[in-house]
């Protein structure tokens, strides 16, 4: 079969390479670069075979498969091997999406942006690589790739602070990444998988002893769970968003923490059922705790840019919630939430950059009434906030709607922990709405453009997807069941 | 928009036709446990005897309303914004009303929501405008979020208990005449459902403002007064009453729940029509009315009788938007919403005071205008049940006794409004009627104000409501059953009208004594019982504190953690740097003790673990 | 033995042997241009690199074959000093890489420098010493060809002769050294005593018969502590920092590059022995009946030994404020890393440690000749000199940024390839050796801190004001000079190179362990 | 012959090593610290002298030739130590090791 | 007890104590003389254990050439010859550190029978075939490294014009 995924992966490769020597043609290499990358990610859902469901005792197939020998060393089988089901095409659509955004939105960036547009693909191409990943050293490879351009793209085009917030982004995810390393080694050994192949591996765990697949499932967590972040782990989180640039932001709220969902469903809970089973207390607990965590306090923020990231981290805690709820319905609305979080927290992001480069700040008590001078980006912020805090026909609502279904089906009566923190989510963002958008102007500098049409495109294309989808999810929906999460036998 | 007047006056003219159409708007995932086959969720439209009731009341106002606007709003900047918005509720109504399932109705249901935020904020630059927005939206919230739950444990009851398959294809379908899955639900589990309920009257409570839910509305004011008039008082605050009669299938299996629809509903009509009473603000003063007004529905859904809430639900909606209207006319025209400065306008806004005449007239119950035959309904009806439940008395009573506030205070609102002989406020504009535009919706809708509440005399209207109490499976009551109690009824209206002429006719401003022991009911009475006060304490000193103190501990107990452990590194590192001396005879000495070490470990260290690992 | 018969094996060896002498030939005749010298030295290590290639079966390289093909990993002999295992081969072909890369990179040096002659004599002498490391199979030729190497780099590193820096660095190296090979030989004469012989195969072979169990363990003990030195293991370690800091750069890259991975050699050849008894006979001691367990108390020691050097090595670089000596604590971290290998002793241990030695010897070689480079062109010796460089010159600023993220261990570099395989044959091998490799990759995540400071301090931070203008622009390409460029740019690519498709390296590299592993048994 | 006990033997050397250790870490004269790596060195030869005197066949006689050896290579060391104290006195005019903590954290 | 024994006895003391004072005593130049003793006495042990030849190179090199070579550097290093050094490292630290080590090393001293055993007495011709024979380059090594070390060391002290 003609290796339609490498050639995703080389797309990207090759745009980074010729972006970061395109000087000032890079915006227009990144550009068709990403165009070139969105077209292919729509052959692929266009072609997508579907995914052909379980047979007992069978790993769940993926399509577009592709397997080379990398490193063969006899006890060590690393083999070049990608695949996509429906999950990773969803969030390989969401990469596609946000990359093109990124690089409209920063149009003008000026300050060498080749490296800038450079940067972003390389980015999204570990993204990518991640989410086709279907051996364990390739998917590491790809993990840990993602670090260092995010560490350029923040520690260069950062804010003030951004060398420490770089600094601290790298390390502390880094670590993360090595403890997850441990658990996907001692995956592969202790169950005696054949290869680090996604097919042997997930074989080899299940028949892993409960014990062990705990410990494991618990390394990895970890692992997965600083990239969400999960409270306590994400005090890296608002430290990176607030320095990082806007496109930086974007990314990284927008996919990098999508990995650590991606991940968890795809490297831990669905290969190591009992250890997921066992784990799945402390899970709650967790996820219980990023959720109220995140949102109260948001509620505390002033600057818009944290407000958002603790935002982020609520959303995140209810995908984890969705996941560890184990069934096939929690799963689905944990990806839609992956999809519907990277869409909006991107749109966010990007009102937020732009409220900062028109007025100079983000700090939502200095600002004030902003909707007469600037409507198009008070229109942005509202739908972005809008749909952040769930409001239906906007796409995070169906997600959080499943969720929430979810949990209902899971912990009963637990639903009214999220469902209660939803009012809270609902107040901060209202309330930075009313003190921003509304009211009589404040701080605002005499000449006030709005939008600039490159921001306003990226941003449009955003709202774009968070109306379509909000109204037609199901085109989404069909998608990510056709995936081993459909029929998900639970732990 | 018309279209739906057409729906509407079909099912008028055709009782117990039903239109149900759906197509599968998200499928999701089935897993072996709970949802075998999948979950469904589906989009449709259902016309049904309820939801023509409530079109044609969301058509024909809507429209007079926006009839209204351009004369009321045409010298307004925002105006393509109005009426986008403003189109926007309207088509999201329709939509509500139309759903033929419960999460297709939450869909539209908080567009509602989200429309009545934006309309509310409209004059966004005024910090009570976007702070009474704000309070709208969250405190709906709230009951949304109990509405939601609620959908899920429907949800989950059902495909749980039902036959297979059943409800896992039709999602949250509800009623659609048959209801196949009665006999399950009256089989099963009531703690669930009763809990399921009170969810469900949450969100009804969020959305018709009622007790203790209802502090946004009178805020809401700060919008447009076409839009007080639509949203706040014709339709999106019915939602939540419509809410409960089309769920009152459900809800009917549990008397816990009853009672507590009951006991919110009869207390909220008495409890906002006492703030009413004293309240300068003349939007206000009817804002508070529709919470009453609300209340009496609520009451009505609760003691079991859905279709008369609903009865009420279409007089009210006429008559209360018909006051809304008047009173845009007079602030349209003398700029100011506080009654103790108008006065006299009855000269120079002859169609608008006789108007708002009429809009009184029905809401104190005096026959044959339309709030009479509507409310001696529910308060009748709620009469018939009272054996059922000893402490539905109470609450009877204090709707009972609500009659004569209502009665007192709307006439105490025209009174300061347009009877005496001018304006107490002398630096007011001189007042005139508004354009041809603004008085025709106020002509139509006294004519409605008047006729509505005979609409029930009509065999093709009876049938409706006759045929959506099928639905519900409720027994219907109609028309003035109990000849004693209308009597007191009336009576009660016609005394607060008397109260009302001989404290304010005429003119005459009636003042309280300093030392009157009223005065201290007064005053809680103006402060709204301190609620807005306890919601902003607990909404910016509990929420905000507790969120400052997480942010505290954010980022100085569990970053400083992280920091901590750098520093912790840190100091290590430092430390162990002073033993890099330079002095070559120290590093000499690090090598034997090295050397030692090494010993150590392989004489006496090793064997000692190697002993307790047993030879691995 | 005739003499062909002994010649043949030792053609690398003797190869430099007589590069060295002529380049000292050159100096007798007066000819002492640093580009003369280097050349004839990058001659010599290539030729001597083909040899090694071709013993190791590469084809394309078959013609410069010296060995024949049953020489290599034969049947171990019990008498014999010297044996050629592919691993070893591996390791010569490491060492002489390094040379040449250096001996490249010095072709950059001021061409008027005295004491070129010396330098690339030393150098090439070293490596002779190296070379001979690689295939010793018996103890006191093992401790003398390492004792080449060292008398050669003393002098090396106290090249610089009017230095004082460069001076007191060769002696604190000279007495560190000193006492170290004393101790190294008296553990040897200990193992001599319980014995009979110095053969390692014999060695590692002996079993129960003898009957000397503390002398034997004193004696690797000294021999631990000793050869440490060499591996720079702490606390052995507290010399090589000043020694790399005040040794010149060049010197430093190969210091820093090969000469410990001489000592890690020594290790595999001294300890694996015994530790590999342990695993294959499974645990019962060779002392049969005796009291003491020598594989597992030396595992144990070994163990503790990687897990403080790591450790203390990591945390020392943490706030180090002197580029090179932050270079000099990160090598001293991977050198616990790489006695991660030793210490499980398993195949695939050796394949990773000889891979992170491997990686080591570029990341770290090619770290220290970027520093002479950068040191070459005006920057002071702070880290924080350093600022902006890496958007002043980015070719070059890449460079080190790969390096520095290969060190650090960041995938696609050879520096990850290398601790993945290595901490993947510690889980490999269960038990408690999976807490070696948690400990290596908490450690490997610290040691994350220090690298991204410096990738911090070089492309975000901005320079001030270029306050020295650069010193020489004598030198092309852009001031690196031909030679060291080259050199720089060879270890970048090849660090990209490998680390994305290892399998040819790593392949050869296991198969030698394999063979290794079952010599050594 | 009657010979000689070994353990006396190994006492002898490890006290001679014993002794080229203490003067090590006390002398901070670079020549004496010579002469004390000298001491153990012979200590270490010594090792090699009577370990191969008292092994059990012939051949042990391997220790002898690496005493021999060993000799040389401490001659040799010893000339290297002494030019590198020349160099260092030359520059910093002293051989006093403690003066020489340039390097130095 | 034997008169080997005796002997060995005197020169094993003799030994320790001429180590000891060479490395104690103040006056660089005692030092040179305490320890050119010193290699005589080991000289003379080598002797005692059937080494002549070993006894003979002890003479030569580490009595004669090696003393001669740090006399040469104590005369180079200092102004007067009889200059004194400050131990100023004396303390309990190094004492403690060489004297467990000499603990440790006793501690194998209990696997060796105490009573005298025989000696093994080697050809000397055995001794030089061995070191020049073709099976062992041991004097290659021994070349290598003094040539480099010689090359390096004149590097170091000549006084070159830079």
């Amino acid at each position: 079969m003609f290796p339609v995924l490498s050639l995703v992966l080389a797309t990207l490769l090759l745009g980074t390479v010729v972006t970061f020597v395109a000087g000032r043609y890079a915006r227009w290499v990144a550009l068709a670069t990403s165009i070139v990358f969105l077209a292919e990610t729509a052959a692929l859902i266009w072609q997508y075979p579907g995914w052909p469901g379980y047979t007992s005792g069978a790993v769940p197939g993926f399509a577009f498969q592709e397997s080379y020998a990398w490193i063969h060393l006899g006890w060590l089988q690393v083999n070049y091997t990608v695949g996509v089901d429906g999950i990773s095409l969803v969030l390989i659509l969401l990469t596609a999406v946000l990359q093109i955004a990124t690089v409209v939105y920063s149009w003008e960036e000026t300050r060498r942006p080749g490296p800038w547009f450079g940067l972003v693909l390389l980015t999204c191409l570990g993204c990518v690589g991640v989410f086709v990943a279907l051996d364990i050293l390739l998917f590491f490879l790809f993990w840990e790739a993602v670090l260092v351009p995010m560490f350029f793209l923040i520690g260069y085009w950062g804010g003030p602070r951004r060398r420490y917030a770089s600094l601290k982004f790298f390390v502390y995810t880094h670590v993360a990444s090595i403890v997850m390393l441990v658990g996907l080694l001692g995956l592969v050994f202790y169950s005696g998988a054949t290869s680090f192949d996604y097919s042997s591996v997930y074989l080899a765990g299940h028949g892993l002893m409960t014990v062990t697949q705990t410990f494991l499932f618990l390394a990895l967590f970890f692992g997965f769970g600083v990239k969400f972040p999960v409270v306590p782990f994400h005090t890296w989180l608002p430290d990176a968003h607030v320095e990082a640039p806007t496109g930086g932001s974007v990314l990284l709220a927008g996919l990098l923490l999508k990995l650590g969902g991606y991940g968890l469903i795809r490297w831990a809970v669905l290969i190591l059922p009992l250890g997921f089973h066992e784990a799945q207390p402390v899970l709650f607990v967790i996820a219980f705790a990023t959720i109220a965590w995140g949102s109260i306090v948001s509620l505390a923020q002033r600057d818009l840019k944290r407000l958002v990231a603790f935002s982020s981290i609520n959303h995140m805690g209810i995908v984890l919630l969705a996941i560890a709820l184990g069934s096939s319905l929690g799963l689905l609305a944990a990806v839609l939430l992956m999809f519907a979080h990277g869409v909006v927290s991107a749109l966010l992001f990007m009102v937020s950059g732009s409220v900062h480069h028109t007025y100079g700040t983000r700090d939502i008590p200095s600002l004030g009434g902003i909707t007469p001078s600037t409507p198009v980006l008070a229109t942005m912020t509202m739908v972005g906030s809008l749909a952040s805090l769930g409001l239906p026909w906007l796409i995070s609502f169906p997600a959080e709607f499943t969720a929430l279904l979810a949990t209902w089906d899971g912990l009963a009566y637990w639903v009214l922990l999220p469902l209660g923190i939803l009012v809270v989510t609902a107040a901060f963002y209202i309330w930075m709405m009313q003190r921003m958008l509304f009211g009589p102007p404040r701080g605002i500098p005499e000449t006030v453009h709005d939008l600039p049409w490159f921001e306003a495109a990226g941003m449009g294309l955003l709202v774009a997807l968070t109306i379509v989808l909000g109204v037609l999810p199901f085109l989404l929906v069909n998608l990510i069941t056709s995936s081993p999460i459909a029929g998900f036998p639970g732990p | 928009m018309v279209l739906g007047l057409l729906i509407a006056v079909g099912e008028m003219l055709s009782p117990g036709t039903y239109v149900n159409s759906q197509f599968t708007w998200l499928h999701l995932a089935g897993s072996p446990g709970t949802f075998p086959n999948g979950v469904s969720l589906v989009v449709g439209t259902l016309v049904d005897p309820l939801s023509a009731l409530l079109l044609l009341v969301v058509t024909v106002v809507g429209f007079l309303v926006m009839l209204y606007s351009i004369g009321y709003m045409h010298q307004d900047r925002g105006l393509p914004r109005y009426y986008a918005e403003l189109s926007l509720f309207l088509a999201a109504m329709t939509g509500l009303v139309l759903s033929n399932n419960l999460l297709e109705f939450f869909l539209f249901w908080e567009l509602v929501g989200v429309c009545s935020y934006f309309l509310i904020g409209f004059y966004y630059e005024k910090p009570s405008a976007a702070s009474a927005a704000k309070e709208a939206f969250l405190v709906t919230r709230i009951g949304d979020v109990l509405f939601l739950l609620g959908i899920f444990i429907y949800f989950y009851h059902f495909s749980t208990v039902g036959p297979s398959g059943g409800w896992a294809a039709n999602g949250f379908v509800f009623a659609n005449g048959t209801a196949p899955y009665l006999p399950v639900v009256s089989g099963s589990g009531s703690t669930l459902l009763t809990v399921a309920g009170l969810m469900i009257l949450g969100g009804a409570a969020g959305k018709s403002a009622q007790f203790p839910l209802h502090v946004w509305l009178p805020d809401a004011m700060e919008g447009p007064t076409t839009v007080s008039a639509l949203i706040h008082a014709a339709t999106m605050v019915a939602a939540g009453v419509y809410l409960l009669a089309i769920t009152s299938v459900f809800i009917g299996f549990t008397s816990t729940d009853q009672l507590a629809i009951v006991a919110i509903g009869g207390f909220t009509a008495f409890f906002a029509a006492t703030m009413a009473v004293v309240h300068p603000d003349i939007k206000r003063v009817i804002a508070y009315s529709t919470i009453s007004q609300l209340g009496y529905m609520v009451l009505a859904v609760g003691a079991g009788f859905a279709m008369v809430g609903l009865y009420h639900l279409f007089t009210h909606a006429f008559f209360k938007a018909l006051l809304f209207l008047a009173a845009g006319s007079v602030i349209h025209a003398i700029g100011t919403q506080d009654l103790f400065k108008m006065g006299g306008l009855r000269k120079s806004m002859r169609v608008t005071s006789a108007a708002f005449l009429i809009g009184g007239l029905a809401l104190a119950g005096i026959p044959p205008f339309a709030g009479f035959w509507s409310k001696d309904d529910i308060l009748g009806a709620v009469y018939s049940q009272l054996g059922s439940h000893p402490l539905y008395w109470p609450f009877f009573l204090l709707a009972f006794a609500a009659v004569f506030l209502t009665a007192y205070y709307i006439f105490r609102a025209w009174f300061l409004a347009f009877s005496g002989d001018h304006t107490r406020d002398p630096t007011l504009p001189h007042a005139h009627e508004g354009p041809w535009v603004m008085q025709v919706p106020l002509v139509i809708l006294s004519a409605f104000a008047v006729v509505a509440g005979l609409f029930i005399f009509l065999p093709n209207f009876q049938a409706l409501l006759l045929n959506g109490a099928g639905a519900t499976g409720i027994p219907p009551v109609y028309g003035p059953t109990d000849l004693a109690l209308s009597g007191i009824s009336v009576g009660l209206g016609v005394a607060g009208i008397g109260l009302a002429y001989w404290l304010w006719g005429n003119g005459r401003v009636y003042a309280l004594p300093e030392d009157s022991p009223l005065q201290s009911v007064r005053k809680v009475l103006l402060h709204r019982y301190y609620f807005k006060v306890a919601y902003d304490w607990v909404g910016l000193r509990l929420v905000y504190g507790i969120s400052r103190g997480a942010d505290f501990v954010d980022r100085y107990v569990i970053d400083g953690t992280v920091r901590g452990l750098e520093r912790v590194f840190g100091s290590v590192s430092n430390g162990l740097r002073r033993a890099q001396t330079g002095a070559v005879s120290d590093y000499a000495g690090y090598v034997i003790a090295g050397l030692l070490g090494v010993f150590v470990l392989l004489l006496i260290v090793a064997p000692y673990l190697l002993s307790k690992m047993g030879g691995g | 033995m005739d003499a062909s018969s002994f010649i043949g094996p030792f053609v690398p060896e003797l190869l430099l042997l007589g590069a060295a002498l002529l380049i000292f030939l050159l100096d007798v005749l007066g000819i002492r241009r640093n580009e003369t010298l280097s050349t004839v030295a990058v001659a010599g290590t290539t030729l001597a690199l083909l040899s090694v290639l071709g013993d190791l079966g590469f084809a394309p390289l078959s013609v410069f074959a010296t060995l024949p093909a049953n020489v290599i990993d034969a049947a171990p002999s019990t008498t014999g000093l010297y044996a050629f295992t592919s691993l070893g081969l591996i390791f010569q072909g490491i060492f002489l890489l390094s040379a040449l890369l250096v001996s490249l990179a010095s072709a950059s040096r001021p061409s008027g420098e005295k004491g070129a002659p010396i330098f690339y004599g030393l150098l090439l002498l070293a490596t002779v010493g190296m070379l001979l490391v690689a295939v010793a199979t018996d103890l006191i030729f093992l401790l003398l060809a390492i004792e080449v190497t060292s008398i050669a780099t003393y002098l090396l590193v106290a090249y610089h002769r009017r230095e004082a820096r460069s001076l007191e660095a060769a002696m604190k190296f000279f007495i560190i050294g000193a006492l170290s090979t004393v101790l190294s030989f008296y553990g040897a004469s200990l193992l001599f005593g319980a014995y009979g012989t110095t053969n390692l195969v014999a060695i590692g072979h002996a079993t129960g018969a003898v009957g000397y169990p503390v002398l034997v363990l004193l004696g690797y003990g000294f021999l631990v502590a000793g050869l440490a030195f060499k591996v720079t293991l702490v606390p052995f370690h507290a010399w090589a920092v000043d020694v790399y800091d005040g040794a010149p750069s060049d010197v430093s890259a190969f210091l820093a590059g090969v000469t410990k991975k001489i000592g890690l050699f020594a290790y595999f050849l001294v300890f694996l022995g015994p530790v590999l008894y342990l695993r294959t006979v499974g645990g019962s001691s060779p002392f049969a009946g005796g009291p003491i367990d020598l594989g597992g108390t030396l595992t144990i020691t070994l163990a503790v030994l990687a897990v403080v050097t790591m450790t203390v090595g990591n945390l020392l670089a943490l706030l180090q404020k002197e580029m090179k000596r932050m270079l000099a604590y990160s090598s001293i971290s991977q050198a616990g890393y790489m006695l991660i290998g030793v210490t499980i002793g398993t195949a695939p241990a050796i394949t990773g440690a000889t891979m992170q030695i491997f990686a080591h010897v570029l990341m770290k070689g090619g770290a220290f000749l970027v520093v002479a480079g950068v040191g070459a062109l005006g920057v002071g010796p702070l880290i924080d000199d350093w600022k902006g460089l890496g958007t002043r010159r980015p070719l070059l600023g890449a460079a080190f940024a790969l390096m520095l993220l290969s060190l650090a261990g960041v995938p696609l570099t050879v520096g990850f390839v290398s601790k993945f395989v290595l901490f993947s044959a510690a889980v490999q091998a269960q038990g408690y050796y999976i807490w070696l490799a948690v400990a290596g990759l908490l450690n490997s995540a610290l040691s994350v801190f220090y690298y991204a400071r410096v990738l911090k301090v070089m492309f975000f931070d901005t320079a001030p004001a270029p306050s020295t203008p650069p010193v020489t622009d004598a030198l092309p390409a852009g001031g690196l000079g031909y030679g060291r460029a080259i050199a720089i740019g060879f270890i970048a690519v090849t660090i990209v190179a490998v680390g994305v498709y290892p399998q040819p390296i790593l392949g050869a590299i296991q198969s030698a362990a394999q063979h290794f592993v079952v010599v050594g048994a | 012959m009657t010979g000689l006990p070994v353990a006396d033997l190994l006492v002898l050397s490890g006290a001679l090593l014993a002794v080229g250790i203490f003067g090590l870490l006390t002398r901070r004269n670079f020549i004496l610290i010579l002469i004390a790596v000298e001491v153990a060195m012979n200590a270490t030869i010594l090792n090699f002298v009577y370990f191969a005197a008292f092994a059990p066949t012939a051949a042990g006689l391997s220790g002898q030739a690496i005493a021999v050896v060993l000799i040389g290579f401490a001659a040799t060391e010893v000339a290297v130590g002494l030019a590198i104290v020349l160099a260092l006195n030359r520059i910093k005019g002293t051989i006093n090791v403690a003066q020489a903590t340039e390097l130095r954290e | 007890m034997s008169l080997e024994e005796l002997a060995f006895l005197v020169l094993a003391v003799v030994a320790v104590g001429t180590g000891l004072a060479a490395l104690l005593v103040r006056e660089l130049v005692h030092t040179i003389l305490w320890v050119s003793v010193f290699f005589v006495d080991l000289s003379a042990i080598y002797f005692l254990l059937e080494a002549p030849f070993l006894g003979v190179l002890q003479l030569g090199v580490y009595a004669g050439a090696v003393t001669v070579l740090l006399l040469f550097g104590i005369m180079v290093t200092r102004k007067r010859i009889f200059s004194r050094d400050a131990a100023t490292g004396l303390g309990p630290v190094p004492l403690a550190l060489a004297a467990v080590t000499f603990i440790f090393l006793v501690a194998s001293v209990g696997e060796f029978p105490s009573a005298p055993t025989t000696l093994q007495v080697y050809d000397p011709s055995a001794l030089s075939a061995l070191l020049f024979g073709t099976d062992g380059p041991w004097l290659l090594l021994l070349g290598i490294i003094m040539m480099s070390g010689v090359a390096g060391a004149i590097y170091l002290v000549r006084e070159g014009r830079e």
